[in-house]
């Protein structure tokens, strides 16, 4: 077990180190200057002053290093927890542009993610009981997880927003609030949290009950199964083992799917313009705001890595075959 | 989603006869199937027909589905049945290319790694698992911000570059119990060489596992691109459905209640996707005995 | 309770705004279209990225200017002139007072001026023609110069916020140009109530001066500026009435301007929007075919502008006039030459200028050859995601192509498109970065400045070289603002070299984008008669030219 | 009599056509037996084991009998037989390696799936029962994984026979298995047997001299059909059906070499079940053939507790 | 022709290879032209591994492998060492890609061996080859492997090891999958070629199948030989207490098993228990001519705790 764990810090250690890597790489070697293009977003009138704040900012920035000092510092920085200073809402350091906006797509992921979990796999494994059931409802799933999370965003922004009016489709909270600890400020927490928290819900939800669904099939032709129908045991037993069994897949998968996940939930914030990463990660790319982008995507590297992690952690305490170090899970 | 299936070996044990009888038998494959070449079918004759570009303005601005412009037109007046179907063509064109491309990278990659064993395969191992947990879109949002992207091309590269690991994975699984079958050592008693194994033995007796995770890429490439088009950081030239879902967000078609503009692309991609996903779970059923209906 | 609008504890902004934590929607402003990012600093030096309304607001100018009448209105100042050929005298109001309840002096003002020797702070060029700035009593300042630059001096004088020195003073200079300046002490009417990633909130303030000494009184208690995140999010909140005044962009207004929604425009037919800017189709004249005048002007003759301006911006924009000076400076155009020498869409015009300059299409590609038989391939770059500006481009590109001119869109970057544009690797680029302003000089200086720098940062992207023009451009500067006469003679001359040399393209005027809804106020600005007429905005460096007026004209539509 | 089975058919669904796998099989177990039954690959003997307890989803109960105790068995109803699974009917299946839910330890499963039947776990009985196998207690708190092969086979062996079946059908149970490994695994059978906790037992097997050790009967199957079934000694010793003889003369007993003894194996190869051909079918391979042999010979009795079915040995 | 010079076989298993298993060890024999010999053991005593370490597909921890006296390892070509020594595996099933015809494992051997050779030439050298292992061409040729038994299967395997003129067959288990009476058949053939001068390694965990075809035994257990010698004196005289175990254990017909079995601790050691002047080859005491026996690895042995 010990070992297990040891292997998967081990990639975790590395896939951080290539992250940062290449998040330091890639701005470093396009073509554009950041800082002329923040002076130019500028506007300012006169070319002098121009080239001042330019030689100004360059030298805030660190750009006129050589790389590898660069590279050093970055490093340096970032494990003092350093990700420099945001360039489209200067001067604040990314780390706070970051903090403040991590709680929404928390707020929205982790639900999502776990509910759509949960529900998906009982649903799936229901469905997967009844023939009716599985050629009525799959169908249903199938459509879900093939959809775009942000054309199902929109459809619903536009249905439930738009059209019916009775959802607000922007912001976290209503624009006439200040945050406080009323009901009435959760109320509207809620509400501007609901659509797109389905949105992300419904694809999610789709892909885990089709997963389930097959999971569960294949399950019930397994040789502990069908001893035991031999001895008779009930279909409730069978059903409960094959389930349990089934859902070791569904939690791989779920590692498997984080990123996934959370790709929808970043382009799912940008529909709702709820003020969470996607949105930040959005306006970073058209700001051409690098620092912002780059701890956006490092904070969520991280996140994906401490998720995995849980997964793993929890994959060990449901399945006594890694715990028993005979190997490797999935 | 990726999470189809378990990773079963499925041998062809049955003659082709047989899995072409059961997949004619089977209703999901054979749905999925007309879905995917209906659209097909359209994306490669529609543009035929019509005389004039996806982004030409030749109608009259926003108006709403009619005999002339069966998807009604855009804010500008652009024919929105004419901008679908150029963007099926970019849209099947990514998911061949993409889904092609990181077929490709997780076959290799999963053949060696499985095949081989040992160093070969820790390394491989390594990098399919820091690739895994890298949130891939996350990471195409990166590199296409940096980078531009120009056309569906250098999409479908950036996308089929980022979305193998999970197929390398699957398929170093299933190469590594191949590998320990007894023809496998026969082929090599036979003197032949370790690519031509894998090509010839090994890639033959999981073709329809290889063409079900071609179908799971397929389907993945076109939402990826479909939320990268979204984010804006779709191929800069051309239509695609999921520019056209950009545009019509970006022109307010949402409050301008033009429906039309915004419905097409969506559900387009939604079909298509789904029809593939249905059409894999009829394939994992038809070469899989088990699950075979009789 | 009821919010403390007490000066000072209001600037803390602790204040809750209202039972319940909302606020009272009848006392509220909601207003969009300025910030494109959570508001992040409060400092009024920060010109192009400060909290809406920091400047205007809260700090406010020595005078207000109307571009639409052309009209200087003294604010803080209460007169100024020329007392001499090279020396500016100004008197400050009396009773303004900071909101900590230190009154405004004359140091301050002289302080502020100060500060612009700083290399960083914008305004620092104004040194190389500034000579001092002197307090001569509490009330009055005294600025000599070393070259009297009429034109941009008036700029100066409605655009540089004025900070109180009791509170600026022992700033380092990274404080002063990074400093957030996170409780700004200003002059204005209203004062920092709160802010979050997607809004700012004021307060109004008692005691603000102008209360009592021009009896105007901002009506709106509270304003919430949203934080833009796209353009159909304001859409979608003016129509659910969440938002009084959005000043972004909105493609397909239009139509609800002319449906009842209870939203309106400044005109209630095209253009719907004033003016705000020019869009400039910058040709680099530093490259081949573009060097010749001739071809330039080809290319101006085969712009379908009115394509654009009707399908793509759905006419929410005007068509430019062929001297590129906005509506505002009609004045200034001598329609004499333009008559004679503009131009408009045209493209057997185009063509005829092509085959008589030479350029013929020798291969048959469909595509004219320069005269000496290069081939042209052209390219047209707007950076990726600027959606209209995308659709124009291939707009004219078509146009180009349909003369026989090859031009391809191409969508960089906006990083990249930037460093092309300022190093002068590009083809042809869209550019609108010069806004209206009190003098037309503005544009003269951004179309004909040298010596043209290895990077061209702000102005003359085309790297155009005129030396005449640049000569005509500076003694422009020189005429004082009220000489329309003298100033109409130096424009004349640099209009004729324009549409004779046609460095580059006027395209169309941006609007100054502006939708607002009767919901809960009224008495907007309009062209309607009897409505104000200030710009109706809160853009940033705009409420000083008209935004704050509007405040002062507001109604509530209950009670 | 314990066990009556009076012309069972059962057959295969497939693309081509119905396997007629069972093809009208009758014969008893008296209480107490051990029952060999052996046979050629494919000759039907797994089928019928299965068709004692639970037909799987292809297999069709197409006709015959099953009484057990007195009691008619509904084969052909898995609902139904839910009541004697376990109970009556119990199995150890050839997979006993992956028999148990991987995911459960040992002890929690066995409990659950006593539950399940409404039946009360005993706990000193159930270690009583490991330790007949050779297995402490603590196996009980483990997992499937952390146990050999042959823990597991044992294992298997307690779980199936706990509410003391009155027939236990063990199919091919040490085919997987090396001789030493074997000769455990049928001692522990023959041990389950004579402790009374099961009545009487069916070994599937083809391996005829290992089941001789433990069976006092041995029935030999063919091509779904029976063939002979006899005590065991008299099976190995005075087989009356060729193909029986032909089987056993093929063993190669420990210390025949061929160099001293060339046995020789039975020509040809058994008839497809899809579309067998009248009559007795082994007659294509049968050096005895004859013309009546183009009629389905009877299984009947030659001699006390010994059937065949050939005309010859009649 | 083959020698084995105390071969081991050392794997690394579990993550990055942590613990080791030694599948075998120190094993020595020879294979002599015309010969048969037995390996036996049983599961898990590595006699596959060594099987797969004489064809090459898995090398050789420690120890050497010669074929008439050249290192195997050292052997550039595997195509030419493959011309010489073949195998056949357990599972006749498992070897034949089950996507393609059986007779596929005849065209890989010409595509590698014989490129040159015309249809119909190689189509008589199959059928010859087939009728060598008395199968009927038209029967199996065109099949695919599900349409034959396995028995055809088993024999078209040997018959495609014999199409090259091969010296050393490595016959791994190949009777236990197959049905009583096709097993003999199939027995009878590697007798036939023996006789034609192959050597042949027969790798069984049937003592009686061993038995019946060999000239010599080598009887592994735990990956070290236990006892070897001429099958006769192995089987008559079983000296080692696991050969004896096992031979116990072989059902027979006729005779049913003993009833009490021997306690292994109170049986002498062969190896330490031996006569003074019996002469010792490493860990082996020659007990008979060419009859070799081991340590009995029981407790009171000094050796004990190594073999356990
Ligand atoms: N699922 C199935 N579908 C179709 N035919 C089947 C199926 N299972 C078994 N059969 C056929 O039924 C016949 C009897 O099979 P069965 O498994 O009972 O044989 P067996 O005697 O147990 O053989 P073995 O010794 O190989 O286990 C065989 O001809 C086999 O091909
Ligand atoms: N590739 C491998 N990696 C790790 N261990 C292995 C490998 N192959 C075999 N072993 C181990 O080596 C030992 C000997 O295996 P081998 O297959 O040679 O035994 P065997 O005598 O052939 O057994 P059987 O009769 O079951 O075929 C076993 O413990 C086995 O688990
Ligand atoms: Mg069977
Ligand atoms: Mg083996």
């Amino acid at each position: 077990m010990w070992r297990y764990f040891g292997r998967k810090l081990l990639i975790y250690g590395l896939t951080f180190f290539v992250a940062v890597t290449i998040n330091w790489m890639i701005p470093r070697f396009m073509p554009g200057d950041p800082v002329q293009s923040m002076l130019s977003r500028a506007n300012i009138a006169q070319p002098e002053a121009v080239e001042a704040m330019r030689a100004h900012y360059t030298n805030l920035f660190g750009f006129d290093l050589p790389l590898w000092k660069q590279y050093a510092n970055f490093w340096a920085a970032l494990l003092q927890g350093d990700l420099g200073i945001s360039i489209w809402v200067f001067p604040t350091p990314v780390t706070d542009v970051i903090v403040r906006a991590v709680p929404y797509t928390l707020g929205l992921l982790v639900p999502a993610i776990l509910l759509s979990w949960v529900a998906g796999n009982r649903f799936g494994a229901f469905a997967a009981r009844r023939k009716w059931l599985d050629n009525t409802a799959l169908p249903v799933g199938y459509v879900l997880t093939a959809t775009p999370y942000m054309w199902l965003a929109i459809l619903l922004a536009w249905g439930l927003g738009i059209v019916a009016g009775v959802l607000p489709v922007a912001g976290a909270y209503s624009f006439a609030m200040e945050p406080s600890w009323s009901w009435e400020f959760l109320g509207s927490l809620v509400e501007h949290w609901l659509l797109p928290f389905a949105s992300l819900f419904l694809v999610a939800f789709g892909g885990w009950a089709i997963g389930m669904r097959n999971m569960i099939i294949y399950e019930l032709e397994a040789d502990y199964v069908h001893y035991l129908q031999s001895l008779g045991a009930s279909r409730r037993l069978v059903r409960r083992y094959a389930f349990r069994n089934a859902i070791l897949p569904q939690i791989t998968g779920l590692a498997l799917q984080l990123g996934v996940l959370v790709a929808g939930a970043l382009v799912t914030e940008i529909v709702f313009s709820y003020p969470g990463l996607g949105h930040l990660i959005l306006k970073a790319i058209q700001n051409q705001d690098f620092f912002l982008l780059q701890g956006t995507f490092l904070f969520i590297v991280i996140g994906v890595l401490i998720a995995n992690f849980v997964i793993d952690v929890a994959y060990v305490v449901v399945d006594p075959r890694t715990r028993i170090g005979m190997g490797e899970a999935a | 989603m990726t999470a189809a299936g378990p990773a079963a070996v499925v041998t062809v044990r049955a003659p082709r006869r047989e899995a072409l009888y059961f997949a004619l038998r089977n209703g999901k494959l054979v749905a999925g199937l007309v879905v995917v070449l209906v659209f097909l079918l359209a994306a490669l004759l529609v543009p035929l027909t019509i005389d004039y570009g996806p982004n030409d303005y030749v109608g009259p601005a926003a108006s709403a589905p009619s005999g002339e412009y069966w998807f009604g037109t855009t804010t500008f007046g652009q024919d929105v049945f004419a901008q679908f179907a150029y963007g099926l063509r970019a849209t099947f064109l990514v998911g061949l290319l993409g889904g092609g491309l990181a077929a490709v990278i997780g076959m290799a990659v999963g053949f060696t790694a499985g095949y081989r064993g040992g160093l070969v395969d820790e390394i491989l191992n390594m990098i399919t698992n820091i690739v895994l947990v890298l949130p891939a879109l996350v990471v195409l949002l990166i590199v296409n911000a940096y980078l531009g992207v120009r056309s569906v091309g250098v999409q479908a590269l950036f996308i089929g570059l980022t979305s193998w690991p999970w197929a390398a994975r699957a398929i170093r699984a299933q190469t590594f119990s191949l590998r320990s079958r007894d023809f496998v050592d026969l082929a090599r008693l036979s003197g032949v060489r370790t690519p031509k194994i894998i090509v010839r033995e090994i890639a033959p007796n999981m073709s329809s596992y290889l063409f079900m995770t071609f179908i799971l890429l397929f389907g993945g490439s076109i939402l990826i691109a479909a939320s990268l088009d979204f984010i804006g950081l779709g191929p800069t030239q051309g239509v695609s459905l999921g520019l056209m879902l950009n545009n019509a967000a970006r022109w307010s078609a949402l409050h301008l209640g033009m429906w039309w503009w915004f419905i097409p692309p969506g559900a387009g991609i939604t079909a298509i996707v789904g029809a593939l996903y249905v059409m894999n779970v009829g394939l994992d059923e038809v070469f899989n005995p088990k699950l075979r209906e009789m | 309770g009821t919010p403390d609008t007490q000066a000072p504890k209001a600037a803390d902004g602790a204040a809750p705004p209202a039972a319940g934590g909302s606020f009272p929607r009848n006392e509220t402003l909601y207003t969009s279209g300025t910030q494109w990012g959570p508001p992040a600093n409060w400092n009024p030096l920060r010109e192009w990225d400060f909290a809406t309304g920091t400047k205007g607001l809260v700090y406010e100018t020595l005078f207000l200017y109307d571009p639409d009448a052309d009209k200087f209105t003294p604010w803080l100042a209460e007169s100024g002139e020329w007392t001499g050929d090279k020396e500016y005298t100004l008197k400050l109001r009396q009773g303004v007072t900071w909101s900590d309840g230190k009154p405004l002096t004359a140091d301050d003002v002289v302080f502020t001026f100060e500060l612009g020797k700083m290399e960083t702070v914008p305004y620092h060029p104004v040194w190389t023609w500034l000579r001092s700035a002197e307090a001569v009593d509490a009330q009055t300042v005294k600025f000599t110069f070393t070259k009297a630059n009429y034109q941009q001096w008036a700029n100066n004088l409605y655009s540089r916020a004025i900070v109180p020195k009791h509170l600026w003073e022992g700033r380092s200079e990274d404080e002063v140009m990074n400093g957030s300046n996170e409780r700004p002490v200003g002059t204005g009417p209203y004062a920092y109530q709160s802010h979050d990633q997607d809004r700012m909130v004021w307060v109004k303030r008692d005691g603000w001066w102008a209360t009592k000494a021009l009896s105007k009184d901002v009506k709106p208690k509270y304003i919430v500026d949203i934080v833009n995140s796209s353009n159909e999010v304001a859409m979608g909140l003016l129509l659910q009435k969440g938002l009084d005044l959005s000043t972004n962009f909105l493609p397909g207004i239009a139509n609800l301007v002319k449906g009842n929604f209870g939203i309106k425009t400044y005109y209630p037919e095209p253009p719907y929007m004033m003016s705000a800017n020019t869009a400039w189709l910058v040709l680099n004249t530093k490259k081949k075919p573009m060097d010749d005048a001739e071809f330039r002007k080809a290319v101006a003759f085969s712009v379908d502008t009115k394509k654009i301006v009707e399908n793509v911006y759905g006419n929410l924009v005007k068509a430019s006039n062929p001297t590129g000076l906005l509506p505002q400076w009609d004045k200034y155009v001598d329609q004499s030459v333009v008559s004679q020498l503009g131009f408009s869409y045209d493209p057997a015009k185009a063509k005829k200028l092509l085959a008589d300059a030479g350029y013929k299409d020798t291969d048959g590609d469909g595509f004219v050859e320069t005269p000496s038989g290069g081939k042209i391939s052209l390219k047209l770059i707007v950076p990726a995601g600027w959606t209209d500006w995308m659709e124009a481009i291939r707009v004219i590109s078509a146009g180009a192509k349909a003369v026989g001119i090859n031009v391809e869109p191409d969508f960089p970057d906006y990083n990249a498109l930037v460093d092309a544009r300022n190093s002068g690797k590009f083809d042809m680029v869209l550019n609108n970065e010069k806004q209206l302003a009190n003098t037309p000089w503005l544009y003269y200086d951004y179309l004909f400045r040298t010596p043209v720098q290895k990077l061209q940062t702000t102005v003359n992207f085309g790297r155009y070289e005129n030396a005449k023009a640049w000569e005509l451009a500076q003694q422009l500067d020189g005429v004082k603002p009220d000489d329309v006469e003298g100033m109409k003679k130096v424009t004349s001359e640099l209009q004729k070299i324009q549409l004779q040399d046609m460095p580059v393209i006027p395209l169309w005027y941006n609007g100054l984008w502006s939708q607002t809804s009767d919901a809960v106020w009224k008495n907007w600005p309009s062209s309607a008669p009897g409505a104000p007429k200030y710009a109706p905005t809160v853009w940033r460096n705009w409420l000083e030219m008209g935004g704050v007026l509007m405040l002062t004209e507001l109604q509530p539509v209950a009670g | 009599m314990s066990l009556t089975v009076t012309d069972l058919r059962v057959h295969y669904r497939t693309l081509r056509g119905e396997v007629k796998a069972l093809d009208g099989v009758s014969f008893t177990v008296a209480d107490g037996e051990i029952m060999g039954l052996a046979g050629e690959s494919g000759s039907g003997k797994s089928t019928l084991g299965k068709s004692l307890i639970r037909l799987d989803g292809r297999m069709r109960h197409v006709g015959g009998t099953v009484e057990l105790d007195g009691v008619e068995l509904p084969v052909g109803d898995s609902a139904a037989m839910d009541r004697f699974r376990f109970s009556e009917v119990s199995v150890i299946p050839q997979y006993s390696m992956s028999a148990l839910n991987p995911t459960r330890k040992i002890g929690k499963m066995v409990a659950e799936l006593l539950a399940s039947r409404g039946e009360r776990l005993d706990p000193a009985e159930l270690e009583r029962r490991l330790e007949l196998v050779g297995l402490s207690r603590d196996v009980l708190g483990r997992y499937p994984i952390e146990l050999s092969g042959g823990m597991k086979q044992r294992v298997v062996m307690v779980v199936s026979t706990l509410l003391n079946p009155s027939l236990l059908i063990a199919d091919e149970v040490t085919s997987a298995l090396d001789v030493s490994s074997q000769k455990a695994v049928a001692r522990t059978l023959l041990g389950l047997r004579d402790t009374g906790l099961v009545t009487s037992m069916i070994v599937v097997t083809h391996d005829i001299s290992l089941v001789y050790q433990i069976a006092d009967t041995i029935m030999v199957m063919y091509a779904g059909r029976l063939a002979e079934k006899a005590p065991a000694d008299v099976i190995v010793t005075e087989p009356r059906h060729p193909y029986t003889r032909l089987l056993i003369s093929s063993l190669p007993e420990v210390g025949v070499r061929q160099a001293d003894k060339r046995l020789s194996g039975i020509p040809g190869s058994p008839p497809s079940l899809l579309d067998p051909p009248e009559g007795c079918r082994f007659r294509d391979r049968c050096p005895l053939a004859f013309d009546r042999c183009a009629e389905q010979p009877p299984f009947t009795e030659v001699a006390p507790g010994h059937s065949v079915a050939c005309w010859k040995a009649a | 022709m083959l020698r084995l010079d105390g071969v081991s076989k050392i794997y690394r298993v579990g993550a990055f290879g942590g613990r080791e298993l030694r599948a075998v060890s120190g094993v020595s024999f020879d294979v002599n032209p015309g010969e048969v010999v037995s390996l036996i053991g049983e599961s898990g005593s590595g006699k596959s591994t060594l099987g797969r370490m004489v064809l090459r597909l898995t090398p050789a921890s420690e120890g050497t492998i010669t074929f008439d006296g050249t290192d195997v390892s050292a052997i550039r070509s595997r195509k030419a060492y493959y011309r010489q020594v073949q195998g056949v595996f357990q599972d006749p099933f498992s070897c034949y890609n089950p996507v393609f015809k059986a007779d596929r494992v005849f065209a890989m051997i010409k595509q590698e061996y014989f490129p040159e050779m015309g249809r119909a030439e190689w189509r008589d050298r199959v059928e010859s080859s087939l009728d060598g292992v008395r199968l009927d061409p038209g029967q199996v040729l065109g099949k695919y492997p599900h349409q034959l038994s396995g028995g055809q299967l088993q024999r078209m395997l040997i018959a495609r090891a014999l199409m090259l003129d091969i010296r050393l067959l490595v016959a791994d288990e190949i009777i236990s999958m197959l049905d009583a009476s096709t097993r003999i058949d199939v027995l009878n053939l590697l007798g036939d070629l023996r006789a034609r001068g192959l050597g042949i390694l027969f790798v069984t965990h049937d003592l009686s199948l061993g038995n019946y075809v060999s000239d010599r035994t080598v009887v592994l257990r735990r990956g070290r030989i236990a006892e070897m010698g001429p099958t006769d004196r192995v089987f008559g005289n079983p000296l080692h207490p696991y050969t004896r175990t096992l031979l116990d254990s072989v059902p027979r017909l006729h005779t049913k098993w003993a009833d009490e079995e021997p306690a292994a601790g109170q049986t002498p050691c062969p190896f330490h228990d031996r006569a003074p002047d019996t002469p010792v080859r490493s860990d082996l005491a020659e007990a008979e001519k060419e009859h070799y026996v081991a340590c009995a690895g029981s407790g009171a042995c000094p050796a004990a705790k190594e073999t356990a």
